[in-house]
């Protein structure tokens, strides 16, 4: 049922600074891409993707931005929360060979789609883009499972200097990819997608978000497309009918927001 | 083919499905979709004077028995809707714009403008069970509907439709204080003031701790209000709260109804209920040698 | 073993499970059968001055979430009553006498007469859905509910509770009416008015058209109502409406009820409900390391 | 769900001057003794025991005595009824010789029995008791598919004359039967109670209806067995520690009435 399950968390982890993974029981299967609704009693409940997919227990990693995400940075083994999901559809893998771009805390979603695809074999190279070297996670575990793991930083701090869009322009170029899969910043994801001539493409969206279960519309983009639902990973083809792609998003008041 | 179209007051469907306010109607995109799946007709979320973020999550859960939610009238405010309301008027189809206030001076500010922006009608939501100072507040106090109804009739062209909430003592009572207010039509019922507390965290789970129950649960509640309602006045009913199935809607027409409106329904259904429910109205209709939609409203008041 | 043991104002209860007024509660023998399976207390069927039949069938219907019934407050009549509550309370039991009346004389009568059988306490129905004169007509009255409780507490020495209807605007002002009434205990919520039409009859099932909605789809409701008079008020409340498990009861606990009853919940979970839902909330609480039922009321409200 | 499902009646059959057989279209198994409640919109809802069990069809029996028997008498051939049930436990016909007794329409509830048992080969016999012999009914069908027919009226219009229950103390000194079952008057069951010594003994009681799910009481007796749940048919060592057995009922507000 699409309410709270209430459940401890059993393991936390520093990814960097102000990023955190909190491991948790719940047991069940579900794909990489797909998320939870994450209820923070007494403060709010937001959507996280998975970022560990186990069979008895799933793992959420954040940044601390906010008010939700700051409750949920001060939790620890045994404290509760509760949990409802999984929701949407999830990257669609499939053989050939990928390439994972993760962008910013869009490499939590990122990288358990690369374990997916390393698990099946598939092959698969990963960029993992952020503004500076300590923001960086991840990268150790996804060197754990697959050969190229390429760097980038805005600042140059470490690995490629530059913005992620801009590393997958150049890789493409280079190599031949069967498809391309992005978790990030829209406007990063949308060059990326402007950069995918004949490449099939997945970006993993985020809306704001409140029934998770397409019903209230909030998460809504293009022609009634329930990033809740039928997201929060669509495809190039559709993205490139939805004219707000990267343009704007929408607020809990369902305004505008331009993307900077 | 059995006949489908149905009016209310001077507003012609092609069917009676009606997407229900608040749900996939934020934007003119969401609202071209439930057309494309087959509704009569689309209300807009509910719409203010001033943006409003509505309450912290949790907004929404799930119950054994249906849906609790306590939005909290988030909307971003008349002014920034108009875009949506021009842009999905562009398509042909009938949409009523639902709007809150707390009086009838920013009821009728509100109305006109969406009037202004196309609206073929309104739906005053005098029924929002968990809005400070808006909602049932007023909807429960039939000299205030009476006063906004009229108040907006006065100035308004296009017909106004007052959407009732059952968390009172008697809707009969109210639904004629908007009759005499010159309604033209009465939306029955509004979700049902409810709580679903969490007996692990002991507290309750909504942010706003009441919330507004809906879905298959509520069905038997506004099946009453509406019989109640249609013994009492002559303005049509649009019936609503927990339609799934063409045969709900057929209970909500015989007690009354000459529209109904779908909401919840659609987690149960998915989003094409509409095309749905009217496909399984028509075939009882046929198994049952109805010819026209009208020929059953009220039918169960002997 | 967690301690189930309550109290509501002098009345002391094994176990906070009690039987609903209404459901195997005609004579002795069916209480009787009751309290074997785990009650903690048993309300008798609404008692009036003279015998009834009630309406004809059909009285009672099941629906896809939760039972309709229009009984129509059939009764015996309380002279011919006296030897059901003479022959009960032979057993050691908590017999808890509910009547119904049109006005404080006709309450009082039937109190004192509950009281001289040997009733523990009185419950003052005055939320029935469905019956003209009676029930909720009177229970949405604050002046009236005021009235009449103060009048029979003015002359009664057991307990007297008043069993309110989720039927009106705003249920915490008519509990507040029966505090002022010097009311012992608040018992919320009674069936919830609602209707069911046969559409292949096109006409409402029940010989009364109108009926009262129980079982689990009107749990959300009987919470949300026991959460807001806790908040106003400071006498004990017993809460009812759609319990079937321990988990259920103790959301209604959680929410401020002291004890809580049991009716379409036999239906669910067959006639031993009492001693199913008391293992329930024993385990759970074992589980939650509380000793008490006590330490649990009302912790809903922070 | 327990609510009344509209069917139609595909076949009418007078049995005697007031009794008449309603068949309808009510797919399901049921046990001989099972009832239905009979929904006759704007009328009344009526429990009634099936005397005909077939697999897509069952069949009522009933006598013409208020307002909905009446109703239904006058119904014919694609008339509306609304059908509920089966209700109760139903007879435990088991193997060994049954005496079966039918007392005035309590024949159409033994009858269904009596073919059951015949069915499977389980030998048995069988009493019809009524007033006068323009009562009678069954007897034809009950002979089609066993011996011994017994009759008994009242006035001697046929038969043996005198009550079914005098009947049955004489088969029962003659012969050996396991068991007997009985529905009819129940004042005539509890005589027959009474005489049945060592020989097991099953009636199907009927009480005042309205929930037949067993919710609202009405139909209770004893120490709150429900006549349609834990009923209607009782053994012969549960009514023997009734004491309101063939004293009195309820009528539907609960008020004692003393059998005649
Ligand atoms: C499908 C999906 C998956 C996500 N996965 C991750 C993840 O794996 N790791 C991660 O760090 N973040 C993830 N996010 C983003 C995360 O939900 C927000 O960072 C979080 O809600 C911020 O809440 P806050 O109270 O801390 O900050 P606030 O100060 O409340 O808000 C900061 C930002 O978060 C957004 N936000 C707040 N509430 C919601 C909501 N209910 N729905 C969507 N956005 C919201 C706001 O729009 C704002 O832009 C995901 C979002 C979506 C939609
Ligand atoms: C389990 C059971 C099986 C029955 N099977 C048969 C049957 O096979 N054939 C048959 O002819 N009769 C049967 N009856 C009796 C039948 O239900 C009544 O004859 C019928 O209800 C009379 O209704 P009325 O409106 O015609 O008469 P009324 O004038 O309303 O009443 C006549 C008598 O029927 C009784 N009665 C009325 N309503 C009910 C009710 N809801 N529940 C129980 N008794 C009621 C009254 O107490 C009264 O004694 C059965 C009863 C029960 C309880
Ligand atoms: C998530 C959600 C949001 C709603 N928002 C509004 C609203 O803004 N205005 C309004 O008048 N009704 C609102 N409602 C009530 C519905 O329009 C409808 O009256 C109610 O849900 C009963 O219908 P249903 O059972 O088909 O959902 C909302 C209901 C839900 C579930
Ligand atoms: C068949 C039936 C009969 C009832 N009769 C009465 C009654 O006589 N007096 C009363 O106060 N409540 C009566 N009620 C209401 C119940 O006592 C209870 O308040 C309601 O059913 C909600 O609880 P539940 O969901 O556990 O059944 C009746 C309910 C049912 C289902
Ligand atoms: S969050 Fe409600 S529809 Fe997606
Ligand atoms: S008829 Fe209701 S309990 Fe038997």
């Amino acid at each position: 049922m699409n309410k709270p399950t209430i459940t401890k968390i059993i393991k936390t982890q520093m990814e960097t600074k102000d990023i955190k993974t909190l491991k948790f029981y719940y047991p069940g299967k579900m794909s990489p891409g797909q998320f939870f609704m994450i209820w923070i009693p007494g403060v709010d409940e937001i959507p996280m993707s998975a970022s560990y997919i186990n069979k008895e227990d799933k793992g959420i990693t954040f940044k601390k931005v906010g008010a939700a995400t700051s409750a949920l940075f001060k939790m620890n083994k045994g404290d509760k929360i509760g949990v409802r999901g999984p929701y949407g559809n999830g990257f669609n893998i499939k053989r050939g060979k990928t390439l994972f771009i993760g962008g910013g805390t869009g490499i939590a979603t990122i990288t358990v789609a690369v374990e997916f695809a390393a698990n099946k074999k598939f092959s698969s190279d990963v960029i993992i883009g952020v503004k500076n070297k300590k923001e960086l996670f991840f990268e150790n575990r996804l060197k754990k499972f697959i050969n190229k793991v390429y760097v980038s930083t805005d600042d140059g701090s470490k690995g490629y200097k530059g913005f992620a869009s801009d590393l997958t322009k150049h890789l493409l170029s280079k190599n031949k990819y069967t498809s391309v899969l992005t978790c990030g910043p829209e406007i990063m994801m949308k060059q990326i997608l402007s950069a995918c001539k004949d490449t099939q493409f997945q970006a993993s969206i985020e809306r704001y978000m409140k029934c998770s279960v397409g019903l209230c519309g909030q998460c809504c983009l293009g022609n009634g497309l329930r990033v809740c639902k039928e997201g929060p990973v669509f495809d190039g083809k559709t993205l490139k009918k939805i004219p707000e792609f990267g343009v704007y998003k929408r607020d809990a008041s369902g305004r505008k927001i331009k993307f900077k | 083919m059995a006949n489908l179209a149905t009016k209310i007051a001077s507003l012609k469907l092609d069917n009676p499905t009606i997407l229900a306010s608040g749900l996939m109607d934020e934007d003119a995109g969401s609202m071209k979709r439930i057309i494309d799946c087959g509704a009569g007709a689309v209300v807009t979320k509910s719409i203010g004077l001033k943006s409003r973020d509505g309450y912290p999550n949790p907004t929404v859960i799930e119950l054994e028995t249906g849906f609790l939610n306590a939005m909290g009238l988030p909307n971003p405010g008349i002014k920034d809707f108009e875009e949506e309301v021009k842009k999905i008027k562009q398509s042909n189809c009938v949409l009523i714009g639902s709007v809150f206030g707390s009086n009838s001076k920013e009821f009728l500010e509100l109305g006109s403008e969406m009037q202004s922006f196309g609206a073929d009608a309104l739906e005053l939501n005098m029924s929002c069970p968990h809005a400070k100072g808006y909602g049932v507040e007023i909807g429960s106090d039939s000299k205030l509907v009476k006063e906004i109804t009229s108040c907006v009739k006065d100035s308004i062209d296009i017909p106004v439709f007052v959407k009732l909430s059952s968390n009172v003592t008697d809707i009969k009572k109210i639904a004629m204080a908007a009759e005499k207010g010159n309604a033209d039509g009465i939306v029955a019922i509004n979700t049902v003031k409810a709580m679903k507390i969490d007996i692990d965290i002991k507290a309750p789970i909504l942010a706003n701790r009441y919330g507004g129950y809906s879905g298959k649960a509520i069905k038997p509640i506004g099946v009453r209000c509406v019989f109640e309602i249609a013994e009492s006045l002559d303005i049509p009913i649009i019936g609503v709260g927990g339609i799934t199935t063409g045969e709900d809607a057929l209970e909500y027409v015989m007690a009354g109804a000459s529209a109904v409106q779908i909401g919840t329904g659609i987690y149960y259904r998915e989003i094409d209920i509409f095309n749905k429910v009217c496909q399984e109205m028509n075939m009882w209709m046929n198994d049952n040698n109805i010819k026209k939609i009208s020929e059953l409203i009220g039918v169960a008041h002997k």
